[in-house]
């Protein structure tokens, strides 16, 4: 399926009843959602958009990618960390209570079955929410899952047991060296590309910093390795509506594509995410 | 049964709720939503002559209780709107509105030409609240004469329904009001977003980044209703009232004050099907209130 | 040790935080809550020539991030003042800005005469929101010739720094800040309420007595901190920004777009120890920030 | 003590947390607060001022009447209804949430020890809050609590079994009959008053809709019984500061009592309840 197939699905707005809240660490919570629609019409990458108070403060649902998703139990999860208001009233809503969710919104990674024998996600701190669920696609698909992930410090890694028991070889980066690699992940990457990866039956997803997305294209450039990059902008409708959420195209004449509507997934040469 | 239809002119809506201009997109955006069908109109998102890409990013900022925007009337240009939007739109059963502006008086005029070919379109409402090139940026719709012009030249080349949209930005709106309806306007739709801004005191930087946008949502209702009042007192032809409008009450509050129709904008950014539960909800407002019509409660505040 | 002290021409403040007009009474009702000493400032209800009760009942109504007043400019008058409040606030180690207004530019200079032989009093500000009599009841401060006609008159009588208090109700604020700046003015406050009213769908009645009120409180953020970056670029003189503010942050928005001091408003409705939290938390802003001195924030927005 | 040696007793903000939070009924709720410094400063009649959003909205605090103190144990209660967005928040909350509270505030009740033998407590509706409280200090007093209380319907009246356990002696009334007398509580009073108290040693409280009390006062004045009443307003701020929570006060020239501050307990006879 294109991306372009997927913006005429139907999306949804409902109140979902919230199943398990859990604090991970001090600022990172996981919130699984009874939503059995949502379940089975999602794919990795795409993002839900959660009215989190019952007032007018904050006014705007609050987007989040799907983290983990289980059609035959019908639950969707987020991982999320707390960043500002909305995050810290979503992280106070306990087991029972419901949120009005609207989704799934977005279009998703691109999986190709005809080329790709492994797929590297490359996640900068709460980038690696949506790699959880596009690593159980992958190996669905059995494709071999392979995750970089850097974080500042040690204590910010999260999910690193669930991506050991799925089997997905990961390689960590911390800033200070805490754990694993010391320094930016984008230079672990580099260092690493040619060893774990056939290049030409491979593709690269990054989620993280923009900063982060724009190194770790020109590495993909430079080592002809398609990448699909997620983005994160301000949002005020998630649908296509306001054109709050645009971010520049890689084009010669200047012009915006929407992070909501035609993202928040793009090719890396589609965009410019040099400033 | 009760009766949601309301007269805007000679144009019947189904109800009052209307879309607000550049919060409905053109419409297909929120097909997944609402079903269309049932909207009272839509009105577009604000259509120039030529296509333009808008304001640079950051456009959009959050505040309390509301939103500030500089989107910069990004739109696909008047060709486009009709070779590509326009179709999409004109099948619809509800009444399509579309919303203009123009940099010069004449553009305003040049887009409507353009318009008058298209088939499909019932009304046409006249965004003034755009900066005037030729007078140093301030809004047309701050200056009467300039707002009675547009609106004349309009009215000149079209028989469709004609609504001038007012800008709140003023220090009285029933100059403005008077002059679009001596101008010859069917309605009078109002309001437009406040200008404002914000800053980031870490950065120190302005949270936009042209500086100042609109303000719209919930914020401003009461300042929007005030204008709506003001109007109301001056003019004779209908009303259509905008700003902060979020549910059913709100819309009543908006009626009785003086309004025929309204339109809802920013809510359907908080719930994209906020247009339909708000039909729904006016029915059991009726319902409750013992009413057949919702005509009947037009105008109808109570003063001592 | 930071320095949280302002200056407004020669009057220094502690720190910029000031009470805003009308919402801290006349000080004393605050005590419980505030350690008034530590307050950059007290502004007093409006003071006119003669005691008023005020408008009638409902006078409030709350709103979406804000809320309606319509007090009326409820106030003891000023013979009472000086006799039963001011010798409280006297006492007080902070400066005193009594807030004044009249119904006739006659009555402006009168209530100042009145006050001109009271001791303890360090500023005046002047209300030009009120209704003028003489012009059917638009606002004094609508108008730069006679907002100018005041502040002269006024500043003819006294030593005292003389603060033009300005309404946000007008296209632009641009020509009222020059003309009480020209006029005189040691500085300019800005701003008053935003004209808004409410109403109850049910009883289709009007929420408050008097139909219209003035907004405030975090819904008007926007507003007034354009109005204040407007006001900015055209004057020199000290400015004091007002409107929605209710933590340091807030208060940083408005020093870095070109306030010199705030007043703090509604907020003091919602935690009547608002204004010393604001005080300990804008020394935690500078340390944060790494800044000696509060001001040099004053006017420093970031413009590309 | 007077109620204008109350004005200048310090009253407090502090954050309290929710001890416990019950539905009584459908729509009533109460909540009890661990706060010693409150429950040892205040008396009955006085209120308490809740910010029931961590938000703008509603931006306003809630007042609430001290509806039942616990000096041994630092705790207080409030009892009420579900009326609109705050009281729908607040009862949402929590065991172990904390809630920031500002009292205690106003005025109070006032107990004569010196003539009274009993105290006449009249309650319209939710306008049964304080009396618990009240009853108990009249207990304490060696006063006798009589307690009137009306409402719509059976299934409305609140804390009948602490008025019973206490010896309160009770009378009621229903609107529509389904318990008690028909009709409206003040009938009942007119009916009564003759037999339950000695006019010369007795105090009408009465709390409820103004036209209740309204009546009351007449019948009171009839019957030279003294009587305070215990009023509410739309207030924004609570400790006179805003102006906007003023009554008619009985006097030739039109002029106002402020709620929050010179009441919410005033004499009959100090204002005009009757528009
Ligand atoms: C498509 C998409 C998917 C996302 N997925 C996740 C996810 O899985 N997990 C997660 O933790 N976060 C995710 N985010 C970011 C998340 O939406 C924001 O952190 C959240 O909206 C902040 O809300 P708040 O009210 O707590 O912060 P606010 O109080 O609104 O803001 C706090 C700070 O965060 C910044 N901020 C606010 N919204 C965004 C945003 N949308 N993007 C970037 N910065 C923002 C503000 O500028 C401010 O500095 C995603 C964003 C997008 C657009
Ligand atoms: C001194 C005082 C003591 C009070 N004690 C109690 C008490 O012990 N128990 C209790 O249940 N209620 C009490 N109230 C009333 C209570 O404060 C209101 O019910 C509450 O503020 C409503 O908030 P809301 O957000 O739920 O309603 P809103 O959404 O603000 O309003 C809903 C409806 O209630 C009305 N309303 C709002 N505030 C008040 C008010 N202060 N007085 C009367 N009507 C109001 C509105 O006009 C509207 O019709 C007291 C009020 C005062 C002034
Ligand atoms: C993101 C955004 C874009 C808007 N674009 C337009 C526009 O193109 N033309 C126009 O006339 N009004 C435009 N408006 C103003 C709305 O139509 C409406 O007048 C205003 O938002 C107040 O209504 P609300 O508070 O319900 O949003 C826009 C508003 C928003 C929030
Ligand atoms: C209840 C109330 C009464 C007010 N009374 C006065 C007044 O007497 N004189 C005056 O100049 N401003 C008065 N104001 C306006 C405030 O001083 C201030 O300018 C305005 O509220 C905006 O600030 P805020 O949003 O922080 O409240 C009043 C405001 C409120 C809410
Ligand atoms: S968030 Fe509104 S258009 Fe993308
Ligand atoms: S509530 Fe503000 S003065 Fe009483």
């Amino acid at each position: 399926m294109t991306p372009d197939q997927t913006r005429n699905r139907v999306s949804y707005s409902h109140s979902s009843e919230i199943i398990s809240s859990h604090r991970l660490s001090p600022d990172i919570h996981r919130i699984r959602f009874d939503n059995p629609i949502l379940a089975n019409n999602t794919l990795p990458g795409q993002f839900i958009n959660i009215k989190v108070s019952t007032t007018n403060t904050p006014l705007w649902r609050r987007p989040f990618s799907l983290h983990n998703v289980s059609k035959e139990e019908g639950w969707v999860e987020i991982l999320f960390r707390v960043v500002g208001i909305g995050t810290k009233m979503l992280s106070q809503y306990r087991q029972g209570q419901c949120l009005d969710i609207l989704g799934p919104l977005g279009n998703h990674f691109i999986i190709s079955h005809i080329y790709m024998h492994s797929g590297i996600m490359v996640a900068g701190g709460l980038g690696i929410a949506p790699f959880l669920f596009l690593s159980k696609l992958l190996l669905k698909d059995k494709i071999k899952p392979i995750l970089f992930y850097g974080v500042k410090t040690a204590s910010e890694f999260c999910c690193l047991d669930e991506f050991a028991d799925l089997g997905v070889s990961t390689f960590l980066s911390t800033e200070d060296g805490s754990l694993g690699y010391k320094g930016f992940i984008t230079d672990l990457v580099r260092d690493q590309i040619d060893q774990v990866a056939d290049k030409q039956h491979t593709t690269m997803y990054a989620c993280g910093p923009n900063r982060m997305m724009n190194t770790l294209g020109k590495i993909a450039l430079a080592h002809h390795i398609k990448c699909q990059v997620s983005l994160e902008t301000l949002m005020a409708c998630g649908v296509g509506a306001c054109l709050g959420c645009g971010v520049k195209a890689n084009s010669e004449k200047l012009s915006y594509r929407y992070v909501c509507k035609e993202g928040p997934v793009f090719t890396i040469s589609e965009i410019d995410l040099s400033d | 049964m009760i009766d949601l239809s309301v007269n805007i002119g000679n144009l019947k809506l189904k109800n009052p709720i209307l879309t607000a201009s550049g919060t409905f997109g053109y419409g297909e955006e929120f097909s997944p939503y609402v079903d269309l069908n049932l909207l009272g109109g839509i009105v577009t998102k604000t259509l120039t002559l030529n296509p333009r890409v808008g304001n640079p990013f950051p456009r959009i900022v959050e505040t309390s209780s509301g939103m500030l925007n500089s989107i910069g009337l990004a739109n696909v240009g008047v060709g486009k709107f009709i070779s590509d939007k326009l179709p999409f739109l004109a099948r619809l059963d509800t009444k399509i509105i579309v919303n203009i502006a123009g940099f010069t008086v004449d553009e305003y005029v040049e887009v409507v030409t353009r318009l008058e070919d298209a088939e499909g379109i019932h009304a046409y409402e006249i965004n003034v609240s755009c900066p005037n090139v030729k007078e140093g940026g301030l809004e047309f719709g701050s200056d009467p004469t300039i707002t009675a012009e547009i609106t004349e030249k309009i009215k000149k080349i079209t028989d469709r329904i004609v609504i001038v949209k007012l800008t709140p930005n003023i220090t009285k709106i029933e100059p403005i009001a008077l002059a679009a309806e001596k101008a010859g306007a069917d309605a009078i739709s109002l309001i437009n977003t406040y200008v404002g801004m914000a800053v980031d005191p870490y950065s120190r930087k302005p949270k936009l980044a042209r500086i100042k946008g609109g303000l719209s949502g919930p914020a401003i209702k009461p300042l929007a209703l005030a204008k709506l009042f003001d109007a109301a007192k001056v003019v004779t032809i209908p009303l259509i009232g905008i700003g902060g409008i979020m549910n059913a009450c709100d819309v009543a509050e908006f009626m009785i004050t003086g309004a025929t129709a309204v339109e809802i904008g920013t809510a359907n950014f908080v719930d994209p099907s906020v247009c339909q539960t708000i039909i729904n909800d006016l029915t059991n407002y009726c319902i409750e209130m013992k009413i057949d019509r919702i005509q009947d409660i037009i105008n109808q505040l109570e003063i001592e």
